[in-house]
């Protein structure tokens, strides 16, 4: 987990005053991790965990945790905030494919489109996205790119 | 099964109507239906309300300010496809027997801006994964990967529609605009421009449906004897299969195809890459029930959230090839004057969408198109038409008429 | 029209569960319901879910959850009877013919305290007019005008189902009261304190409607050979007639009885005096449909949103007489052990109201009342039961069962 | 109009500052009117206005003024403020018959039941509920009974 993107990399920095925007999503550990489950019916992965799978609804799966690194399948960027949203934009959201044979909906640490390309590899990164009334860090799950080491202010 | 006939129609514009309330929209689609429909109090035995946000009891404010109570009043939310959900309803009771004659209604009073969503839980509208447009996007660049979609021909997608949303009284924008103002509209998500997407409002849109007059085997001949007759050949909804990221049941995962197969219609397993949308399922579907294929179609109005969301529609309704739907787009087909035209009421692009009447409001247009009613919109001999919405849930509603 | 046949019954308990979201409670209930019916993936053909303030494809999540999608999944609403409308389009939509099994669920998640309903407009929540308790009590005073109940009985009604609540791990309540206790209770509205209303909760329930096995004329007597078989008689929904003042459709006005006449359920004036309310509308077709009538009746779970609605609903319902609740319910026919024992679950008064699953949570009661599964609660040989809801709309859903 | 509720008349006291609570609903002057159509087809009276009747649906309805002047024929007392409300409780709250042959849900000026009866004579007044942000008293409609011209502080 080399990769610094934009946004910047939450290990070491943010971890001891940031909180998760919620639970049983991800691990904020070095390196993060996020946490699904395998149905013990189908073998399906899924993402979040819960107990019933989602795909063959059989119960009983088994907690598994997600390759940190995968492909970009798709991107976008946000520009204004959504409704309930407390965040900065522009922000980068996309999905990315893993090898678990799993297709993830993620913020993207890269906020211009055009600096991202189909397939490529891109890594888990915990990221914060707003601070509470406690000043702490509220920290979601996010990709960055392999390659965007050192970002280029691009087009501000 | 009994023929079901569409007996009249009504519209409440869609727009922006700060000083008139929800039931009041309602109330005049209702009236204008009812009216044309000839059906008067007690004439119905049931009544259907398709609405999102309309809250407790938006179907019976409706019918209580007219003192047309006392019967089944069911308020039916099935998302951008809540409408489609309350004609399946109505269009089934009356096929099989129940009731003679049911009033359908849309009703919807939108803020204006990005909805919040009752969908997205707190912890994603904190992680800004509750920006719906965000969505669009994805699939919409998915489209430009695989089906030969591009910017231009999604501005091109925008001029068609307001185009003809110039021609109608009913919608919200009705001025031209160009394939240029579209790309220089505010970029709102790559590849989504401010223009390319359609506006939450208000509004509202009935249906009067009633059992066709004969019950013979061939009592969808008849229509010689009621020149305006036009026949509901099939209201079908369904909602997605597990599987996909993408598609309007917003999941936060999903498979990939080459990795493995998912769920069936009917708990089978099918491989991904088949794995029909819920629009294609009800579609499939919809052609069945009504005997008739997409080749047969005159006219369509499908559900333009944005406009890939149109060009993607092409392929799910099998209007084009899979993959096919920049190329089909470019050939002008679904152009007025074109061998299929799209959207001729201007679609959700020019009318905006009030989520639980947009899909009345589209079998409003395409039975003035049937009926040769439709003015400086109308499609030349339109005999079969067409009528999509898909939303959240994911739910797609397709419905096809006869005239 | 086929018999139905309830497959199966599940719930999620009505209580407050912060940590458990409105899905959660869905997918407990469904997956009950579902595994005691031995429906699996797949084995249903459509799904309805009842629910006032769950919010856009509410249903969809559920089945989401559990990779139970791909059928039409209509969120229906129609208030406190949301629930029982939802059984009603399942039950008509197998009855006739158009499904073999469906699938029927209740989810509701309230916040503590007086519902804001989105049915009062701003002027009357500005006003002091949206108090939905003072209309109950309104209501209440009424009845003790005209059907000789006191405030006594109203405490005694809270003392009977509260009892019954103790033995019911599905309820929220589950601690004997006395008289003086709910009396001593705070005032909210004169005539009823805090204990005679019951409370918006959460919570859910689910049922599995299928077709008989059998379709001949007796079909209903082939009883013997499924032990558990549980007959679906009759699942009605009305609304109100316009007219009245009092009542769940919460007019601003209202006519008087011996000044004028007041429109019938078919278009035709009746007198106001006689005009059946929307629960009596829905008992009365209830009834006829089941080919039933009170007399026939073993068990009954009726709406008590407060202790004199449930009262009001015995007269309506044909339980006694226009203006004989105040007597029936003194002669204690309505308490466990007597001849028509009336909220054995505890009724919302014990339950709580989690608004679109409280009609379902009834049916579940019943069900287990028919198969003789009520454990300390059962009503010894009981073969008939009815279910009744009432709420804003006004809606009235009465449903009739048949073990 | 000679009743005096314990809220205390409007005429004359807020009137300059008053305004109601919604347009259309009823008339300021004195006396005060509450607003309401009658229709032409069945002849029967509505309250609040509208152009089509709920009780037959015909269209075409003519304007009319209530009479001032009823008969209580249910009330209660409102003891914690609904959602929405701005207004102090408790309040009283009821139905009102009028001579025209209908029904008025209606606040009470007094909010003491007990200090009610059935078919008691009560009259229409205009009262205050809260004063909005420019100090204004938003009013609206409200019967009291006619013979509570010197209310008791009961049971307070
Ligand atoms: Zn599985
Ligand atoms: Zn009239």
């Amino acid at each position: 987990m080399t990769g610094v993107s934009s946004e910047g990399p939450l290990v070491g920095k943010l971890a001891q005053r940031a909180i998760a925007v919620t639970a049983g999503l991800f691990e904020m550990g070095d390196p993060p991790r996020l946490l699904a489950s395998s149905c013990n019916e189908c073998g399906q992965p899924h993402f979040p965990r819960q107990e019933t799978c989602p795909y063959c609804s059989a119960d009983g799966c088994t907690d598994i945790e997600l390759s940190n690194n995968g492909t970009l399948w798709a991107w976008t960027a946000v520009t204004s905030a959504p409704p309930g949203y407390k965040g900065a934009v522009p922000y980068g959201f996309g999905v990315v494919e893993l090898p678990e044979g799993i297709r993830i909906v993620t913020r993207l640490t890269e906020s211009d489109p055009a600096r991202l390309s189909y397939g490529e590899p891109v890594h888990l990164e915990i990221v914060p996205v707003y601070q509470d009334e406690d000043g702490r860090d509220v920290v979601t799950f996010a990709f960055a790119a392999d390659a965007s080491d050192a970002p280029v202010q691009g087009g501000e | 099964m009994d023929r079901v006939e569409v007996a009249g129609v009504g519209m409440h514009p869609f727009g922006r109507f700060p000083d008139v309330s929800l039931t009041q929209m309602g109330v005049v689609a209702v009236r204008a239906a009812l009216k044309e429909a000839g059906v008067e109090r007690g004439g119905f035995q049931a009544a259907f309300c398709g609405t999102a946000y309309g809250g407790v009891a938006s179907g019976h404010k409706v019918l209580g300010a007219i003192g047309m109570t006392g019967m089944p009043i069911v308020d039916v939310e099935a998302g951008c496809a809540s409408g489609g959900a309350a004609l399946m309803l109505a269009a089934s009771s009356i096929a099989s027997g129940q009731y003679e004659t049911v009033l359908v209604f849309g009703i919807e009073k939108m803020p204006k801006g990005m909805i919040r969503s009752s969908f997205f839980e707190p912890w994603q509208e904190e992680s800004g994964m509750s920006a719906t447009p965000a969505y669009f996007a994805l699939r919409a660049q998915r489209l430009m990967q695989t089906s030969g979609v591009t910017k231009e021909h999604l501005a091109r997608v925008v001029v068609k529609n307001r185009s003809q949303g110039v021609l109608n009284c009913d919608a919200m924008y009705r001025s031209l605009v160009s394939e240029g103002e579209v790309l220089s509209s505010r970029l709102v998500c790559e590849p989504l421009h401010l223009w390319m997407l359609c506006s939450p409002n208000e509004g509202a849109a009935a249906v009067v449906l009633t059992r066709a007059p004969s019950h013979g085997a061939n009592a969808g001949l008849t229509r010689e004897s009621r020149a305006s007759s036009v026949s509901l050949l099939a209201a079908v909804l369904r909602s997605h299969l597990p599987g996909p990221v993408l598609g309007e049941s917003t999941p936060m995962a999903g498979l990939v195809e080459s990795h493995v197969v998912a769920s069936g219609e009917d708990g089978a397993f099918v491989n991904e890459a088949t794995l029909p949308s819920a629009t294609t399922l009800a579609a499939r579907s919809a052609y069945e029930e009504a005997g008739v294929g997409p080749e047969d179609l005159d006219v369509v109005e499908c559900q333009d959230t944005d406009a890939a969301r149109e060009l993607l529609s092409y392929e799910e309704l099998g209007l084009c090839s899979d993959g096919g739907a920049g190329a089909f787009f470019a050939t002008g087909a679904t152009e007025r004057g074109g061998r299929l035209p799209v959207n001729m009421s201007g679609g959700l692009l020019s009318k905006g969408e009030p989520l639980g009447a947009s899909a009345l409001g589209q079998v409003v247009e395409l039975v003035r198109q049937l009926r040769g009613d439709a003015g400086d919109r109308q499609v030349d001999g339109a005999r079969v038409a067409l009528s999509h919405t898909v939303g959240r849930g994911a739910n797609a509603g397709v419905v096809i008429l006869r005239g």
